[in-house]
């Protein structure tokens, strides 16, 4: 069932690929958003038919590469479930929302259809080879993504991000090796080095192989100060690219925290806790501050995935310290974490795809160009604005289920730390508000001369109907977080559990 | 637990669901927003009615062993009442206020949004789903504030409101999180003066920073001069039922809490005091009515406040309702005459009342109660908690009955000037906000006179036959009630105030300049934010930018460059580059380098040469190394 | 003694093939020499066949111990063979009816033949026998087209190896006074007590020898030049097969003959290594002549590989990785050169602009082969590279893996300056000659080439395990 | 007469050779370096087959160094004739158009 | 005696090796490279390796007249007897060399080399044939290839006229198209 969750996007896009070049670009826009369709049910089925209270279900192990100790083993847990129905999803509306991109169509969906299955894959993996194998293609396809359909500077943009993202990739892969030589006899499987615990009591040698994890995740993540690939790669990306890019491709390095970081070197995780929860902390300050501080409107956004991240290297950290807490504190804090992979998926995805919109009218991000659009664009600017008070933590959105679990679980264990990163939800509200009010509120002014004949339409249909979904989910699971809590907890004791080995 | 759970969601559901569904339909229903929005509101408030006599509770699973509850207790059942009828009263009023070529679904969504997530505030029993209702009510007052979106410092004056009250709100996210640390793993409210030692403490310094805050307490007072942007009724709401009145609630709410942490009481009870007497004398200062009122508002609370910190709940609650009742009805009553005449310029508005004597009578009476005379509603309630405080302390005492007398000033001051006849020249003071209408429309007349009837009347809950259930209710009984000799002094007091303001009239006050200036820009408090926190957030904000540009981003660069120039260097090496290196070293002289520059013609003997020292080089290494 | 021919017959058939074909080429009408290029690859085959079968038997020595037949000999057959064929075939286009076609196959054959024999050679003299075998048609290959550039490759690949010959029979010399034998079992047990350092200096010249085959610092100066100066498919063979056959000779040496007792090897492999990979590597930042870019690139590769050999005695795993490595990268190699060779008159980095659009199979091609070359999953050089830092961690190296990561950046850097081009939008008048195609010969060569790197990396399952093994002593 | 002294001829006539390879503009020169090179390996082999171990293999050495001096004689010849004929030159300096 | 052959010879042999770089003229360069090898020869028959000794002189004769008859046929001095000096970087190559000689030459002094472990056999030559023909037989036949190989390379390297341009393209044409009359029949 995963296999055919993973592989369908894949097969679709090579019969796609053989396809005549003549047939009409809707075409492949459509048939891509048939089949994220149908890979969204799919994941429903999965997710109605998960049973194991927290362990793994839908499970499938092929001996792949068996004398290097690498299977094809794949499954999901309450930490996989939430991010794989996070990523059909946010391919639905990105194909959606694509339905307007004019350019090299069947390359692009191409490329899409690949990436998702890429994506996808990653998140079921449960053995670190075929984990690392969909990390680094993720990176490659998202470089040709950029590079082929970005803006200006698109090019250096896309080179920056692949050879950044790929040391880090690089670095995970030296911890990967670390751990498999730890274990006995040497496996790549996650399950067993979970289960084992290989380098318990390896002093300075787990330390080293957590730093090269923890490098490469943190600059996946990305934390400051490895986030400089970001606000290029965002810029430049195409707005359907940074959908995914802050939506799904970020969530592989805090991910991989929790998938592997976290379970399988736990006394090390415990060990250097405090590090993760000072970057954690870092990155929410100065994410928001650099964030408060832009004058694009996309830049912006992507300095405020830095502080978004932030908040879960901070709870991650936070649960790995056990100084005066209980397990539930640590338990919501792990919870709160991928609540916000998730939140942030939504959330952002739907913010970048708006400003896509904006773009597309106005070609600039910058904010000073433009004024009271909402007498001009009213469901843009509602939309928007949205999504902007759900990024912000706004209760009754996502963002804030995830946020209060993490401060709500990090205080006991950091809470110096958990005290300063609260003002990042007041930063953040203020570049949100500071947003909303530049581009959307005050005198209608649009770029170039004001009144001119340049048309300025509000959103159309495609564009509503890919960002709409998310917004409705990211509220559904605000009001009624018990739909996404009751899958995430049971793992998520689970893995408290296993870090306090 | 979950004793008749569907109404006590169904309290909740109505005016949220229908708020939220007016806001997204917007325009597309303009015309039958007011009617859908009133009838959502009557509905609250006969569900409210209805469910303070049966209190039903329910409860619902949140997080991770944070249940969300709510539950109409006593202390709820007053407030949800309260909340909903000034609601009802508010939005009837607005029918008259906004016109069709304004967004109305979106006011009347937003005025239901904003009561309902109050609702959720004042009936949830932990600290989880008060927080979301608490932040919810935030961000609607933000959109409510704003409403008039075009005009650039209407949207500065909701992100100020927004901003501020969110800073304060950080407390009650640092105070869940010590809650779960000092073992109070439900965040039950009533569960929290459990929490154990540090805990408590940080639980407690959280609360009261976020009641504060959204109480507009010194010194986080001057958002709520700026909310006064908003429309009329929107002021209305917020200062009465909704919002400042949820600082004080939770204060109410949590007094057990206050009194654990051993210096809660105090400290809350000394600052609301001081609240009510300074933001008096700031309302004495105030040339605006709205500002006047919003001052005033301040004040009021502070007593609320002194009262949740002196140990006087019941009187709390007694002044808040009443207060409800009394601010509500006075913004009702500014709004009418703005919308009629277009300004809230006291010295412009001489004569308001007597243009429009059901406002100015209904006013009037609003004023007596805010006053603190006799027989209207505040002043009893206001002797009831300050009982309270006399228990406690007599200097606390003292501050109340100073901020009392201040009260009866600024009260009548606002009154003296729409008594006046008109002027000859009056028009020339109107319409400097917005064009009036110079009528004030039939909708607005009966909250009006409803509220003014409350307003008058609410001072009945003092008497003991009311007062002794109503504490019971709370669970506080054995308060202090005022004795005679207390009533008849603060009425005095009040009385004497009143008289000397009416006799003063629009004589300037002699004080020093530089103290009239800073009671009338209310302490520059808001100066003082933007100076100490807003500016160097904006200066930090824009160095990590710079930081993140220059440095950060540089750095990598600067990998980058370097080793691109250790490359174009290794690219040379073939030439002899390697060769002219090794020949240096080996012969150590400058004259020598310049003669091995001569082989840099990328030749085979340079390839001989090189390869030769190498591989020697190679060889006694390893021949040395052993 | 024990000369049985049972387990040459890869080689047998390889030298029967290419002496038939001399022979027979002489009485070929020139159009008709196909037949040569058909015995050619027969020979291959059948050796690939002959491999096969004896892959199933046990690990044998031959011709008393002087020639191997091992896991390693048999992985190097297989790769020989296997890129011959595909050398064969990306050379069609430009060989075909060329009147020394015959004398192109039957050099092709004979340098195999010496490479394979120079990876079995158990013997100090039976490798420089497969040394001098495995060069000297290399150097006429390289200057085949007699040009300019074609015999400046010729004659500087034949100089710097006749200097390194030198040198390494000086070595076998040196090795053969204080050793006794030029025999490696003989040698082992006998250089234990030898002068330590007559022996570094003789594994040194030795070494010096092999590292000229396998391309690597301090004896890579030929690589670009001739890479540069001869025809595609000839840098082709060049870069990729005699490498294969010196790494094997280099692991059979070090592993076989000298204990890292008596001489710090893995230390000196180690050196070698990471002076290979960042030499290569920067070297190839700002090539824009395409093939010279390939060419540092090999260099680099020719690092990672040695990195295995530097922990051969310390970690299990390094022969297995080593040998995998290298099937891997002469693949993925040939690839990259089948398309360099398919588009003939592109030959710096900016003529390849426009390319997925107009040959979008060759472009998915160099992506492949590229990123591949890279270490990007799942080709096979991703499960070689894994399987080479794994055993290189092992064994203790862990500062080498951490360079190689390093480096492995720095390469991706000139290989995406060399992709973003094939992406760019060129406009439809844009030259269209540069990137006019060679023929389907060399298009098919690479599209099998670039099949089989991924094919290798999914199904490494498989192919791993043949891998495994230890080498005879 | 001692190995050292063979040896120290060896060692004589391999750096001569070298000195040759490397001094040398001429392709012949250079070959005829690395014909001197090999001369003392081949003195080195004899002496080590005399002195030390006196065994087949040794006299092989001799054998090889002779083929392989043969081998890289004609491969010389042959590709000096080549750049000959393609450029008319016989000097490495002047064949140094492929670098960087 | 052989220590007088000894302090002749080994003398001569790199005197005359230091030589072949002094000489002006190519044809004396030749002349003394031989003498070098004539002389190393006869130290390898000094050694007891006679047939080897009298191998590397013959090889050596034909070896430097077919270089005489190259010199004189190719290179750009005819007679290969005019005065020439062709050098670069000679100063570093001296250096290199001498660097080289004193290294080795050190550690030819230094090294404790190990002792005669067999006394020489009474035949060498029957047991280098033994080598040949034993151990060392794949050696051998693998040299033969690079023979074989070196003889195509060659060819194919050094002559520009193959068998197509003289018989045409389907090898009919006859007689053969030779730029000067009288090539190789078939």
């Amino acid at each position: 069932m995963l296999t055919a969750i993973v592989f369908m996007p894949a097969v679709a896009a090579i019969v796609l690929l053989v396809a005549p070049a003549r047939t009409p670009r809707t075409a492949f826009v459509w048939s891509w958003i048939l089949v994220s369709v149908v890979e969204l049910l799919l994941v429903v089925i999965v997710w109605v038919g998960y049973r194991p209270r927290g362990g793994f279900g839908w499970t499938e192990n092929v001996a792949w590469i068996p004398t290097a100790g690498v299977g094809y083993r794949v499954g999901v847990d309450g930490l996989s479930l939430p991010l794989v129905a996070l990523t059909a999803v946010l391919f639905v509306a990105v194909a959606i929302y694509s339905l307007r991109e004019t350019r090299r169509v069947k390359s692009y969906v191409c490329l899409f259809l690949f990436l998702q299955a890429v994506c996808l894959g990653l998140f079921v993996a449960l053995d670190l080879i075929l984990f690392f194998v969909f990390f680094d293609l993720s990176i490659v396809a998202m470089f040709f993504l950029i590079a082929g359909w970005g803006h200006e500077a698109a090019r250096a943009a896309a080179t920056k991000f692949f050879l950044y993202t790929f040391l880090g990739s690089l670095a995970l892969l030296l911890g990967f090796i670390g751990l498999y030589l730890a274990a006995s006899p040497h496996t790549f499987d996650m399950v067993v080095l979970t289960r084992t615990d290989p380098l318990a009591g390896r002093g300075a040698y787990a330390g080293l192989v957590l730093f090269a994890l923890a490098l490469g995740l943190a600059v996946k993540t990305p934390t400051v100060p490895f986030h400089t690939w970001l606000p290029p790669a965002h810029t430049e990306a195409p707005a359907a690219g940074s959908a995914i890019l802050a939506g799904v491709l970020l969530k592989m390095g805090t991910y991989g925290f929790v998938r592997i970081a976290m379970p399988m070197l736990p006394d090390t995780w415990r060990r250097y806790a405090v590090v993760f929860i000072i970057v954690g902390v870092i990155s929410v300050i100065y994410g928001a501050l650099v964030a408060l501080a832009q004058t694009s409107f996309k830049r912006m956004i992507a300095y405020t995935s830095v502080n978004h991240m932030g908040y879960i290297l901070l709870a991650v950290g936070a649960a790995g310290a056990l100084s005066g807490t209980d397990t539930q504190a640590r338990s919501l804090a792990v919870t709160g974490a991928v609540t916000q992979m998730v939140s942030h998926g939504l959330l952002t995805g739907a913010l970048f795809l708006l400003s896509g919109a904006l773009y597309d009218r106005g070609h600039t991000y910058e904010m000073a160009d433009y004024s009271g659009l909402a007498a001009r664009t009213p469901v843009f600017a509602g939309l928007t604005a949205v999504a902007a008070f759900g990024s912000l933590g706004l209760p009754g959105f996502s963002g804030f289920i995830a946020e209060f679990q993490i401060f709500t679980g990090s205080l006991a264990s950091a809470t110096v730390a958990t005290i300063v990163a609260v003002v990042g939800i007041l930063l953040t509200a203020a570049v949100f508000l500071c947003a909303l009010q530049r581009i959307f509120l005050g005198p209608l002014r649009l770029p170039d001369a004001p009144g001119s004949a340049r048309a300025f339409p509000d959103l159309r249909a495609s564009e509503t109907a890919a960002v709409v979904p998310l917004l409705v989910f990211a509220v559904a699971i605000g009001v009624a977080p018990r739909l996404l809590l009751d899958v995430i907890e049971p793992t998520a004791r689970i893995l408290t559990q296993l870090v306090a080995r | 637990m979950s004793h008749l759970s569907w109404l006590a969601w169904l309290l909740l559901a109505v005016p949220l669901v229908g708020g939220a569904g007016l806001t997204v339909a917007g325009r597309r229903v303009n015309s039958l927003a007011p009617i859908l929005g009133v009838a959502a509101a009557a509905g609250t408030c006969v569900l409210a009615v209805v469910a303070a006599g049966v209190r039903p509770a329910a409860s619902a699973p949140l997080l991770d062993g944070i249940p969300a509850v709510v539950r109409v207790d006593g202390l709820s059942a007053v407030m949800v009442v309260t909340v909903a009828a000034v609601t009802l009263a508010v939005l009837v009023f607005s029918v008259g206020e906004f016109d069709q070529d304004e967004n109305r679904g979106r006011f009347f969504g937003l005025m239901l949004l904003f009561a309902g997530a109050m609702l959720v505030t004042v009936t949830s029993t932990g600290l989880a789903l008060l927080l979301m209702g608490w932040e919810v009510m935030g961000a609607t007052s933000y959109a409510l504030i704003a409403y008039w979106w075009h005009e650039p410092r209407r949207v500065a004056a909701a992100n100020t409101a927004f901003l501020t009250t969110r800073a304060a709100d950080l407390g009650l996210y640092a105070a869940a999180g010590a809650a779960l640390a000092g073992g109070v793993t439900g965040l039950d409210l009533a569960d929290l003066p459990k929490a154990s030692a540090p805990w408590l403490a940080v639980a407690t310094v959280g609360i009261v920073l976020a009641a504060f805050g959204k109480s507009g307490q010194l010194p986080l007072s001057f958002w709520l001069s700026r909310a006064m942007e908003g429309p009329s009724p929107v002021s209305a709401l917020l200062h009465s039922a909704t919002m400042v009145a949820a600082g004080a609630y939770l204060l109410l709410r949590v007094h057990p809490l206050l009194g654990a942490s051993g210096w809660g009481e105090p400290t809350v009870a000394w600052l609301g005091a001081v609240t009510a007497l300074v933001m008096g004398l700031v309302a004495v200062a105030q040339t605006d009515l709205k500002q006047l009122l919003a001052a005033s508002t301040c004040a009021q609370i502070g007593f609320i406040i002194l009262a949740a910190g002196a140990g006087g709940v019941s009187g709390g609650t007694m002044q808040l309702v009443a207060h409800a009742a009394t601010k509500s009805l006075l913004f009702l009553a500014a709004g009418a005459w703005l919308t009629a005449l277009g300004t809230k310029q006291l010295p412009a508005l001489r004569g308001a009342a007597r243009r429009y004597p059901i406002a100015g009578v209904t006013f009037t009476v609003g004023i007596v109660s805010l006053a603190g005379l006799p027989p209207a509603s505040l002043w009893v309630t206001k002797d009831e908690l300050l009982a309270a405080a006399l228990d406690r302390s007599p200097g606390l005492y003292a501050v109340g009955l100073a901020a009392a007398v201040v009260s009866a000033v600024y009260s009548v001051k606002a009154v003296w000037y729409v008594w006046q006849p008109e002027e000859a020249n009056a028009v020339a003071g109107f319409d400097t906000e917005r064009v009036g209408t110079r009528e004030i429309s039939h909708t607005m007349r009966p909250p009006l006179l409803a509220l003014s009837l409350l307003a008058a009347t609410l001072g009945l809950l003092a008497v003991p036959a009311v007062a002794e259930p109503l504490r019971r209710a709370l669970g506080v009984a054995g308060e202090p009630s005022p004795h005679w000799w207390e009533l008849a002094l603060s009425a005095g007091l009040a009385l004497a105030g009143s008289g000397l303001t009416w006799r003063w009239g629009a004589r300037p006050v002699p004080v020093a300049a530089p103290v009239k200036g800073l009671l009338h820009r209310w302490l520059d408090l808001e100066r003082a934010a933007h100076l100490l926190v807003v500016r160097p957030t904006l200066a930090m904000a824009s160095a990590s930018a710079a930081f993140d540009d220059r440095v950060l981003d540089r750095g990598v660069h600067a990998i980058a460059r370097s080793s691109v120039a250790l490359a174009r260097m290794t690219a040379r090496l073939d030439d002899g580059g390697v060769d002219q290196a090794v020949a240096a070293v080996a012969a150590g002289t400058r004259w020598l380098g310049q003669q091995a520059r001569l082989l840099q013609t990328g030749q085979l003997h340079t390839y001989y040469a090189q390869a030769a020292v190498l591989f020697a080089m190679l060889a006694l290494v390893l021949v040395v190394v052993r | 003694m024990n000369e049985r021919l049972g387990p040459l017959i890869p080689e047998i058939v390889l030298a029967a093939s290419a002496v038939i074909g001399l022979l027979a080429g002489g009485w070929l009408p020139r159009q008709r020499q196909s037949v040569i290029r058909l015995m050619a690859t027969t020979a291959c085959s059948a050796g690939l066949v002959a491999t096969a079968v004896a892959m199933t038997q046990p690990a044998t020595v031959d011709f008393g111990t002087s020639y191997a037949v091992d896991v390693a000999t048999n992985a190097v057959r297989i790769v020989v063979l296997v890129a011959t064929l595909l050398v064969i075939c990306l050379s069609v286009d430009t060989i075909d009816g060329h009147p020394r076609e015959t004398e192109f196959y039957v050099l092709l054959q004979l340098a195999a033949l010496g490479t394979i024999m120079l990876a079995g050679a158990n013997d100090l003299l039976l490798a420089f026998a497969g040394y001098l075998l495995a060069s000297v048609p290399g150097y006429a290959l390289a200057g085949f087209r007699k040009d300019a550039s074609g015999t400046e490759a010729a004659l500087k690949y034949y100089l710097v190896g006749a200097l390194l010959g030198v040198f390494m029979l000086t070595g076998i010399t040196l090795l053969y006074g204080v050793g006794r034998s030029t025999s490696y079992p003989h040698l082992h047990a006998s250089l234990g007590s030898a002068p330590h350092g007559v022996v570094a200096v003789g594994v040194i010249a030795v070494v010096a020898g092999l590292l000229f085959k396998i391309g690597g610092v301090p004896a890579h100066f030929w690589v670009p030049d001739v890479t540069e100066g001869s025809s595609t498919a000839v840098a082709a063979f060049v870069t990729t097969v005699p490498k294969i056959g010196g790494l094997a000779a280099l692991l059979r040496l070090l592993m076989v003959a000298i204990s890292p007792a008596a001489v710090d090897w893995p230390m000196l492999v180690a050196i070698l290594a990471a002076a290979s990979m960042t030499l290569g590597n920067l070297a190839a930042f700002f090539q824009s002549s395409v093939k010279r870019l390939l060419a540092y690139s090999t260099i680099s590769q020719v690092g990672y590989l040695l990195m295995a050999v530097a922990v051969a005695s310390s970690s299990d795993l390094a022969v297995a990785s080593l040998l995998f490595y290298f099937a891997a990268y002469a693949i993925t190699n040939l690839g990259a050169f089948a398309v360099v060779a398919e588009l003939p008159h592109a030959a710096t980095l900016a003529d390849y602009r426009g390319l997925a659009r107009r040959q979008p199979g060759l472009a998915t091609v160099l992506v492949v082969c590229l990123l591949g070359l890279v270490g990007t999953p799942p080709t096979g050089v991703f499960l070689g590279k894994l399987e080479i830092f794994t055993a290189t961690i092992d064994g203790g190296y862990a500062w080498l893996a951490i360079l190689a990561v390093a480096n492995t950046i720095a390469s991706l850097f000139y290989y995406l300056r060399w992709l973003a081009p094939v992406f760019l939008y060129s406009p439809a008048d844009h030259r269209v000659a540069v990137l006019r195609p060679a023929g389907r010969w060399s298009a098919l060569a690479a599209y099998v080439a670039g099949t089989a790197s991924v094919a290798l990396g999914i199904a490494g399952g498989v192919i791993l395990p043949l891998a495994a093994g230890t080498l005879l002593r | 007469m001692t190995l050292q002294l063979f040896l120290l001829l060896a060692a004589a006539l391999f750096a001569i050779g070298l000195y040759g390879a490397l001094s040398q503009q001429s392709i012949v020169m250079i070959m005829m370096g690395l014909e001197l090179m090999l001369n003392g390996v081949t003195v080195a082999a004899g002496a080590f087959w005399h002195y030390i171990a006196p065994t087949g293999s040794g006299q092989v050495i001799v054998v090889v160094v002779v083929v392989a001096m043969a081998v890289e004689m004609a491969m010389g010849f042959a590709a000096t004739t080549a750049i000959f004929r393609a450029r008319d030159v016989d000097m490495t300096d002047m064949a140094a158009d492929l670098k960087r | 005696m052989s220590t007088v052959l000894f302090w002749v010879l080994a003398p001569l042999a790199a005197a005359s090796g230091f030589l072949v770089f002094r000489f002006n003229s190519m044809a004396r360069a030749t002349i003394s490279l031989l003498v070098s090898f004539l002389a190393t020869g006869g130290l390898l028959i000094l050694l007891g390796l006679g047939y080897l000794g009298v191998v590397v002189i013959l090889m050596m004769v034909m070896e430097m007249v077919i270089m005489a008859v190259f010199m004189i046929a190719y290179m750009m001095n005819p007679a290969g007897l005019m005065p020439m000096a062709m050098y670069h970087n000679r100063r570093w190559s001296l250096v290199i060399g001498l660097a080289t000689f004193v290294l080795l030459a050190g550690g030819i002094v230094v090294v404790p080399w190990p002792h005669r472990a067999a006394t020489p056999p009474k035949d060498p030559t029957f047991q280098l044939g033994t080598a040949l023909m034993g151990a060392q037989m794949l050696t051998m036949i693998t040299l033969g290839f690079a023979l074989f190989a070196t003889m195509v390379a060659a060819v194919v390297l050094a002559t520009h006229r193959g068998r197509y341009d003289r018989f045409g393209d389907d090898l009919k044409r006859r007689p053969a198209a030779d730029p000067v009359r009288g090539g190789v029949e078939r």
